[in-house]
């Protein structure tokens, strides 16, 4: 029954999306075909036509209600840019973003809970302290600052674009090696910028639980510290985390944005950039469409999981 | 009644006193006293051909050293003068955002949570929703739209960063209002307005006031990324303008680092500061969060 | 078994413990009594060094003769549960919310390789064994109860120390509880040192009884004797609380007035979806009368209080007062609100701890505007309400007053709008023991005075037998019996009645 | 349950990893690694179908991949061989006659013949879709027919002067013939059969595409192998690629990079002379074909001696000194010197030198006296986030302050901008063309007919400029075949254009380009003197690339560095795991 609301809470944001979407990029004051065509030899026919063609000049309501059955058949339009369907060249891109955030969002999350679990536990020792005030301090730092600095402070290092060489050699290790080595730069940046929140939000999730007086009973019964932590503080403290990892998904993707244009890294994020220089709408309607429509489902994954994981939330 | 304001005195004196215990908090207090009186005295002490391209002399890409603290710019500018100058428009963009956005999700937050029913489900529905899609891509999508100008970054920080202040400030009215004072206000006949204005908002407000902080943190960062990505206004000097035009001019490749290493760490301190201090009130304010 | 020795607890530079000694013997069953903030509780972790970080401590506690202060970290993680275990104060929280209580339960055994089963302790505790695979909040508050002593039991140690185990518990699942553990502690010889601020639960249980006040034993001695003639003023204050029902002496309430009708509902009946919170009430209060509305926990009494304020629609029936029906919003509903007014059971938290006495008491005189001098106004409310002189407690926050004088500044915001019928939700559920009798007092003088009405509803029929002059007792939303005091106490007619009755501890029985 | 999780997350990462690779590039086992030219590109590549390809970096792949029907003398740009060896007009010059060479051949081994240049051309005739790129040329076409395998005869409406300029790609007639739609025809079915020096291997969007020399390429082969072109967001990171070895060519660059590569070792940089020229429109009055006004320009600006002014207010020098840091040169007609047979320059006493004190005198005759020291306020549009214009805004606001000009500067994004010059809502405004080897194109951009229809659109003029003087000489030079005759008309008209001044011509910036000489000894320029690598009109400069003697495969021995740096680090954070660990063995005894 609430997974049902849940669902169809997810099924209103993802259409709020799709309509968000369109009218945004619609409202740009701005005539595609003439910043198309700028600079380029074309005739006021010619002009007619693509705009015929992108279905520009119907009626916004008649666009809209193009958009959504196209839509609902999969298809998000054609890319001004590229000539080709918006989810054709989204697809291709969305290998590199998954890996890199995938990486990074691992990274960051395992290295944000252990620090956080780590700090809140020994609260305002030498190590809480320090990890807190680097933590903050990343998390204050521009990410695409931080990527561009890195950049110049690694030297010949590490690879500046791109996520392969063009000319590695063939086979799977010598390829993996080579992404591996492309993904450093960018992976780190995107950690350093993200993993923050998640230690602070395990360390006070767990500060909160550490008042709790199930933790006076464990010690009680004669456990260790660390078992004590383990076995009782942290699973308590863990399940709030985990709406906020995914909660911040949102965040991660802003990072990816920035980091990616960085970067030259060739997933979405960079896409996004790209079709905003365009200026691309079909594209950028597809690509927020897609990244929010991920996050929103995401979310609904978070709050299933939540469901499992949680036997409280479980039984209401 | 002079008794009340004596209280309210003293009130706030042992909220300075709790919040001067933490040295962090102190300390970024004193960085955000220092950010403003720069933002606010720099603009007078700067001679007026100073940062004009037209009228420079000096060379441009100069090291730091040679006359120049923090060198100069492609267009011989100062780096150093460039920073604290830059500062007014930083501060003032992430102020007013924030402002503005607080504004919004305190509103949306206290309806939602004290009308509750259907009314305040579908605001919850609609701030869910904007939690959710990540604020960036809409800030970036809202500014590609709009005019160009300080006003359209402003606006779309503030519209994509109110929703956790309205969830925040939600949460806190329904705690409060959850609180038997609330009923009992309820039972000596208080309406809608008496309750929110009496109970509901000033239990609010302190939260709010973390929240605004924190949000300007996050809306300094956010100028400084939609300036990168060549959305801000580039006739005003801010630290993000200067990082879009070190990229732009090609800093990194020129490692021209006292271009680019400034305005980050301008950022930084800043956003820091903001966010120690929100730290440190949610500590005032939460006593639980004290060690 | 146990023996304190000089035992002083500070936090801080304040002491919470000052100079205890105390010895429980093996087999003995000591009750340790106290209002909050008496100590009782700190006293009762250091038994096994529960204490926060930020105490120290000083003294001796020797458990079995070994001293627990002095104890390496490996020795005491060994003593801990096997030698002494602990049944804590409130179960929800007590148990981890994440895990099977079964593995709760079996997991000291794991630890200290202790053999024995689960299913036995849950046995032992009359539970089956298949609550095992059980989470806490799929438990009632008896049931968790019962899991923390199965608990405490796993590693059959000598000594339980339970702190309040049945606080918050209604009155007949406490009287189970209770019930339970005098059987264990009887069966298996074991020594008990229980901690309360009830001495009706402390008298039921243990044979010996120390008070605690302000850090420091007071009195000690057997049960009975204790209660029968206290030798410390403070002793005699916490017996008072508890009353006997039927006790003439605890009859504070004189004669009932007669009776004229001003408050009346019919057949009222509130819905929450499916479920039926009150169903089919009437009930009558009398002018300047006292009705006790007596029940347990969900059994709809807090429902029809806010009907009767009208902070809860009804979905049927009506609520009739002075003669004419209420009204349901607007005008005449604020002023409805001003005949009748709501005391609340938490003081602390009825007042909003931003405002001043003052602005609380005035709350409700500008909320309706009334006409006159404001500030005198609230002076005269706040001395009617023994606060005086007022000028002292006006500027004083909240968190700067007790308990008795919060619930006195909750009154005094109440009898500002001069009001007809006080309906009081358990006023005296939350204050300490010796503040009670006060604030009891203070009501009656009220209602002599001003010939206030008052709806009382409680949980505690000890209270009713203090001041009601009716007595109605709710039960799943209806009212299964209502007559006068002596009536309906002294010759329950309703089963539910009479199993109420039988449940309430008494400092007199043991 | 744990390991339960553990392990799932661990097969996720093992998915996530992989990805990328289930789709090895074909495996060329071969023992000597070819030798690869890699070219950063900044631009990304919206088609690989020549028909839809409009950006630059496309049409350059384009030509890569599909010869012309004729192409540009690497050395003066004159006409030369492309798929047609020689050609014929007729004598009203309606009927053109292409004369295509037996044995040039397809990749794929397939002879490329006349009636491959027909179907390409009847195919844009017949096709909208395939009109999209490059239209223009084949509107003014009446015919084209392939009387055999060798000629081809185009008959056109009007005498056509690009009649040997016609950059359109001749696609092979069958492949292209079963391509039914050519819309979603995304032409990446490698290898791609073409006729140019290169053959396209292999494409992944935002990364990389592959070519391999054509080795039967009817010039000859290119002296290497492979050619990669590499994306990058932005020219900076290009720049520090090729210092750090990881691309052999980069161009495009901001002159703060050309000059940080000055002294990097096996770095050559060329400075050659660019197609582009910066210039500021001055609104003259806009109105559209029909001759209504249109757009808020102040009418101040359509008094030529308050154009001038404005002209003669800037200080050309300075603006290529401070903006371009010298790379650049000072701007004067609208055909820049790359070219230098139209290219014009005013005589002495045509030049219109900086003159502060002769621009405020030219303004009170106009009748615009300083009233509180000020005479006009304008606006000054431009592109947010183009680096010229944010600079030059600064430079032109101050310059024009002096002469009691006052001016508002408004940088917005590229749609705003052209929709504010669509509108004609401006009363100054940067702009910029890039020019081809005919200059038929931008001298018909300023003429009447290209103002905007009565509807406000259908415009390509941004200028606005409307003069019968200009139009009379544009129609004249069109129909000139006499070259040196059409030299002096063109001529001319700059002449008129630099009087009237609808717009001031800034700057023609330089095309920056550096190349690794350790990896490539020489790139062929166009033109041979002051010319570009890359952008040229051909593919000159990648086809006749020369390998260095001993050319070394780029960046691996560093790429190993940092793989070792990575491994390192991973080891550090193990280590460090694995004290805290024991670190907290020890610390278990506290509570």
């Amino acid at each position: 029954m609430r997974i049902a609301g849940k669902l169809g809470g997810a099924v209103v944001s993802l259409s709020m999306v799709v309509v968000l979407g369109f009218f945004l990029f619609r409202v740009i004051p701005g005539d595609p075909v003439v910043s198309w065509t700028r600079g380029r030899p074309t005739t006021p026919e010619m002009q007619a036509a693509l705009r015929a063609e992108w279905g520009l000049d119907k009626p916004l309501p008649q666009q809209f209600l193009d958009y959504l059955g196209k839509l609902l058949r999969g298809d998000m339009g054609t890319s001004f840019t590229y000539s080709r369907p918006v989810l054709d060249v989204i697809s291709e891109r969305v290998g590199p973003t998954l890996l890199l955030v995938g990486t990074s969002t691992l990274i960051a999350v395992l290295l944000g809970l252990w620090l956080g679990i780590r700090g809140a536990w020994r609260r305002d020792s030498r190590f809480d302290r320090v990890s807190t005030g680097v933590a903050l301090t990343l998390w204050s730092t521009p990410t695409f600052w931080l990527g561009m600095l890195l950049m110049m402070a690694t030297g010949d290092l590490f690879p500046s674009r791109g996520m392969r060489d063009t000319d590695t050699a063939p086979g799977f290790f010598s390829q993996a090696v080579d992404v591996a080595h492309h993904l450093v730069l960018p992976s780190v940046t995107l950690i350093a910028v993200v993993y923050a929140q998640y230690q602070m939000v395990m360390r006070s999730s767990l500060l909160e639980e550490l008042h709790a007086s199930y933790l006076t009973t464990a010690r009680a019964k004669g456990l260790r510290d660390d078992l004590v932590r383990r076995r009782h503080a942290v699973p308590n403290a863990l399940l709030p985390v985990l709406t906020l990892v995914f909660l911040h998904l949102g965040l991660v993707v802003a990072g990816a944005i920035t980091t990616e244009t960085v970067f030259t890294w060739p997933g979405l994020g960079l896409l996004f950039y790209e079709a905003l220089t365009g200026p691309d709408y079909a594209l950028l309607q597809g690509l927020m469409v897609v990244t929010a429509g991920a996050v929103v489902v995401m979310n609904v994954f978070a709050d299933l999981l939540y469901r499992v994981l949680d036997p409280r939330v479980r039984a209401a | 009644m002079s008794v009340v304001w004596d209280r309210r005195r003293t009130a706030w004196a042992a909220g300075w006193r709790a919040f001067a215990a933490q040295r962090s908090g102190v300390a970024g207090l004193a960085l955000l006293g220092l950010a403003v009186l720069v933002a606010v005295l720099m603009p007078l002490l700067t001679g007026a051909d100073a940062l004009n391209v037209a009228r420079v002399v000096a060379p441009a890409w100069e090291p730091p050293g040679s006359g120049h603290l923090l060198g100069t710019d492609h267009t011989g500018r100062s780096v150093a003068l460039l920073v604290l100058n830059g500062t007014a428009v930083s501060l003032l963009v992430g102020l007013t955002a924030a402002g503005l956005s607080v504004a919004i999700g305190t509103l949306i937050g206290v309806t939602a949570g004290h009308f509750g029913g259907w009314w305040g489900a579908l605001l919850m529905r609609v701030t869910d929703f904007f939690l959710v899609i990540p604020a960036l891509v809409l800030a970036i999508a809202l500014s590609s739209v709009l005019p160009r100008g300080m006003g359209t970054i402003i606006l779309a920080i503030a519209l994509t960063s109110w929703p956790s202040t309205a969830r925040v400030v939600r949460a806190q009215t329904l705690a409060v209002e959850a609180r038997p004072f609330v009923e009992r206000a309820r039972a000596l006949g208080g309406g809608h307005l008496h309750v929110t204005g009496k109970h509901v908002l000033p239990a609010v407000l302190p939260l709010v006031l973390v929240n605004t902080t924190l949000t300007v943190a996050y809306a300094i960062v956010a100028e400084s990324t939609l300036a990168f990505l060549g959305l801000g206004d580039p006739t005003r000097l801010s630290w993000g303008s200067m990082l879009h035009q070190a990229q732009l001019q090609g800093a990194v490749s020129k490692e021209a680092w006292w271009f680019l290493l400034p305005p980050g760490l301008g950022i930084i301190a800043v956003v820091l500061a903001f966010t120690l201090v929100g730290r440190a009130l949610e500590t005032v304010i939460n006593p639980r969060l004290r060690g | 078994m146990l023996e304190l020795r000089d035992l002083t607890v500070h936090y801080g530079s304040r002491a919470a413990v000052r100079d205890v000694s105390l010895t429980v013997e093996r087999g003995q069953t000591l009750g340790l009594a106290g209002e909050s903030g008496s100590g009782k509780t700190t006293l009762g972790l250091s038994v096994l060094r529960l204490l926060p970080r930020s105490a120290e401590l000083s003294g001796s506690v020797l458990l079995d003769g070994e001293d627990v202060a002095e104890m390496s970290w490996g020795r005491l993680r060994a003593v801990r549960w096997t030698q002494a275990s602990v049944v804590f104060q409130g179960a929800m929280h007590a148990l981890n919310p994440v895990r099977r209580v079964g593995a709760q339960i079996a997991e000291p055994m794991e630890l200290h390789g202790v053999s024995g089963s689960v299913a036995e302790l849950l046995e032992q505790v009359e539970l089956p064994a298949s609550k095992a695979r059980a989470y806490p909040h799929e438990l009632s508050g008896g049931q968790r109860q019962r899991v923390m002593i199965a608990m405490a039991l796993a590693c059959d140690p000598r000594l339980i120390v339970a702190d309040e185990p049945t606080t918050a518990l209604d009155v007949i699942v406490q009287a189970q509880v209770l019930g339970l553990m005098r059987r264990l502690v009887d069966e298996r010889s074991l020594s008990l040192l229980m901690i309360s601020h009830d001495l009706s639960v402390l008298t039921s249980t243990c044979d010996d009884l120390a008070v605690m006040y302000q850090g420091e034993i007071v009195e000690r001695g057997r049960a009975t004797s204790v209660i029968s003639s206290p030798r410390h003023p403070h002793t005699a204050a916490l017996a008072a609380a508890f009353p006997t029902i039927g006790a003439p002496e605890f009859r504070f309430a004189g004669q009932a007035p007669v009776r004229e009708p001003l408050l009346r509902t019919e057949e009222l009946q509130v819905n929450f979806g499916p479920l039926r919170a009150v169903d089919g009430v009437s009930l009558e209060v009398g002018r300047g009368e006292i009705v006790a509305l007596v029940g347990e926990s969900g059994s709809g009494k807090t429902t029809l209080a806010r009907t009767i304020m009208g902070l809860q629609r009804p979905s049927s029936g009506r609520v009739i007062f002075d003669g004419a029906p209420i009204p349901l919003k607007g005008k005449a509903l604020k002023a409805y609100r001003r005949q009748v007014q709501l005391v609340l059971q938490d003081p602390t938290s009825a007042l909003n701890p931003r405002h001043s006495v003052y602005e609380a008491v005035a709350e409700g005189l500008r909320i309706h505007a009334i006409p006159g001098d404001e500030e005198s106004l609230v002076t005269a409310a706040v001395e009617r309400s023994e606060l005086r002189p007022a000028e002292l407690f006006l500027p004083s926050l909240p968190h700067e007053l007790s308990g008795g004088q919060l619930q006195r500044v909750v009154i005094a915001g109440a009898l500002a709008l001069g009001p007809r019928l006080l309906v009081a939700d358990e006023p005296v559920a939350s204050l300490d023991a010796s503040v009670r009798g006060e604030i009891l007092a203070l009501l009656l003088r009220l209602r002599a005075e001003l010939e206030l009405a008052a709806l009382i509803i409680t949980h505690d029929l000890g209270l009713a037998w203090n001041i009601a002059d009716r007595v109605a007792v709710m039960y799943q939303g209806r009212i299964v019996e209502q007559g006068t005091v002596e009536q309906v106490l002294l010759d329950p007619r309703h089963e539910y009645t009479r199993k109420l009755l039988a449940a309430v501890p008494s400092t007199t029985r043991a | 349950m744990r390991a339960k999780v553990l392990r799932l997350a661990a097969a996720i990462i093992a998915v996530t990893i992989t990805s990328p690779f289930t789709s090895p590039p074909s495996a060329m086992a071969q023992a000597q690694p070819p030798v690869t030219l890699k070219v950063a590109i900044v631009q990304q590549i919206d088609s690989l179908n020549p028909f839809i390809a409009v950006f630059q970096s496309s049409t350059e792949v384009g030509r890569l991949m599909y010869d012309y029907l004729t192409a540009y003398a690497q050395a003066d740009q004159k006409v030369v061989e492309g798929v047609a060896k020689t050609w014929e007009p007729s004598p009203g010059k309606l009927t053109w006659t292409f004369t295509v060479p037996d044995g040039k051949k397809w990749s794929d081994g397939k002879p490329l013949t006349a009636r491959d240049v027909a179907f390409t051309y009847n195919l844009m005739l017949t096709n909208e879709v395939a009109r999209t790129a490059n239209g223009s040329f084949v509107a003014n076409f009446e015919s084209v027919t392939a009387t055999d395998d060798r000629t081809v005869v185009v008959k056109t409406k009007a005498p056509q002067i690009t009649m040997t300029a016609l950059d359109v790609p001749i696609v092979p007639q069958h492949v292209w013939e079963s391509v039914t739609d050519i819309k979603n025809y995304a032409n990446d079915q490698v290898p791609v059969v073409g006729s140019g020096p290169f053959v396209l291997t292999e494409y992944k969007a935002g990364e990389y595409i592959k070519l391999k020399a054509n080795r039967s390429y009817w010039r000859g082969a290119a002296k290497y192998d492979e050619l990669h072109f590499v994306y990058f967001k932005n020219a900076d990171a290009a720049v520090q690629a090729l210092a750090k070895g990881e691309v052999d060519l980069v161009n495009r660059m901001a002159p703060a990079q050309f000059d940080s590569l000055a002294d990097k070792e096996n770095v050559t940089r060329n400075k050659a002379q660019g197609r582009r020229f910066n210039e500021l429109l001055i609104n003259p009055g806009a109105q559209t074909r029909t001759g209504t006004p249109i757009g808020d320009g102040n009418p101040a600006l359509r008094d030529v001696r308050v154009r001038r002014a404005i002209a003669r207010a800037i200080d050309l020098d300075a603006l290529v000194k401070r903006v371009n840091a010298g790379y650049a040169e000072v701007g004067t007609g609208i055909i820049p010197p790359v070219f230098p047979k139209y290219h014009w320059e005013p005589s002495a006493a045509e030049r219109r030198t900086f003159d502060a004190a002769a621009a405020k005198a030219e303004l009170d005759a106009a009748g615009y006296p300083p009233k509180d020291g000020v005479r006009l306020s304008l606006r000054l549009l431009g592109r947010a986030g183009r680096a010229y214009d944010e600079q030059a805004s600064e430079y032109l606001k101050q310059s024009l302050a002096d002469i009691g000009i006052k001016i508002d500067v408004q940088l917005v994004s590229d749609d705003q901008l052209n929709q504010t010059t669509t509108a004609a809502t401006y009363d100054l405004a940067f702009s910029g063309w890039g020019t081809n080897v005919d200059p038929d194109f931008i001298l018909g951009l300023h003429t009447c007919g290209q103002r905007p229809g009565a509807d406000g659109t259908g415009g390509t003029t941004d200028s606005y400029f409307c003069d019968a003087e200009y139009d009379r000489l544009y129609a004249q030079q069109l129909s000139e075949f006499d070259e040196a005759k059409r030299v002096e008309i063109v001529k001319a008209m700059q002449a008129r254009f630099y009087d009237q001044v609808p717009s001031v011509v800034l700057c023609y910036e330089n095309a920056l380009e550096a190349y690794r000489s350790d990896r490539f000894s020489r790139f062929p320029v166009q033109p041979q003197t002051g010319g570009v690598i890359m952008a040229q009109n051909g593919v000159w400069g990648y086809y006749g690339a020369e390998p260095a003697a001993q050319s070394a495969s780029s960046g691996s021995g560093r790429s190993w560095l940092g793989i070792a740096a990575g491994g390192v680090v991973v080891l550090v954070a193990a280590g460090g795991w694995f004290v805290a660990r024991r670190r907290r063995a020890t610390a278990e005894e506290r509570e």
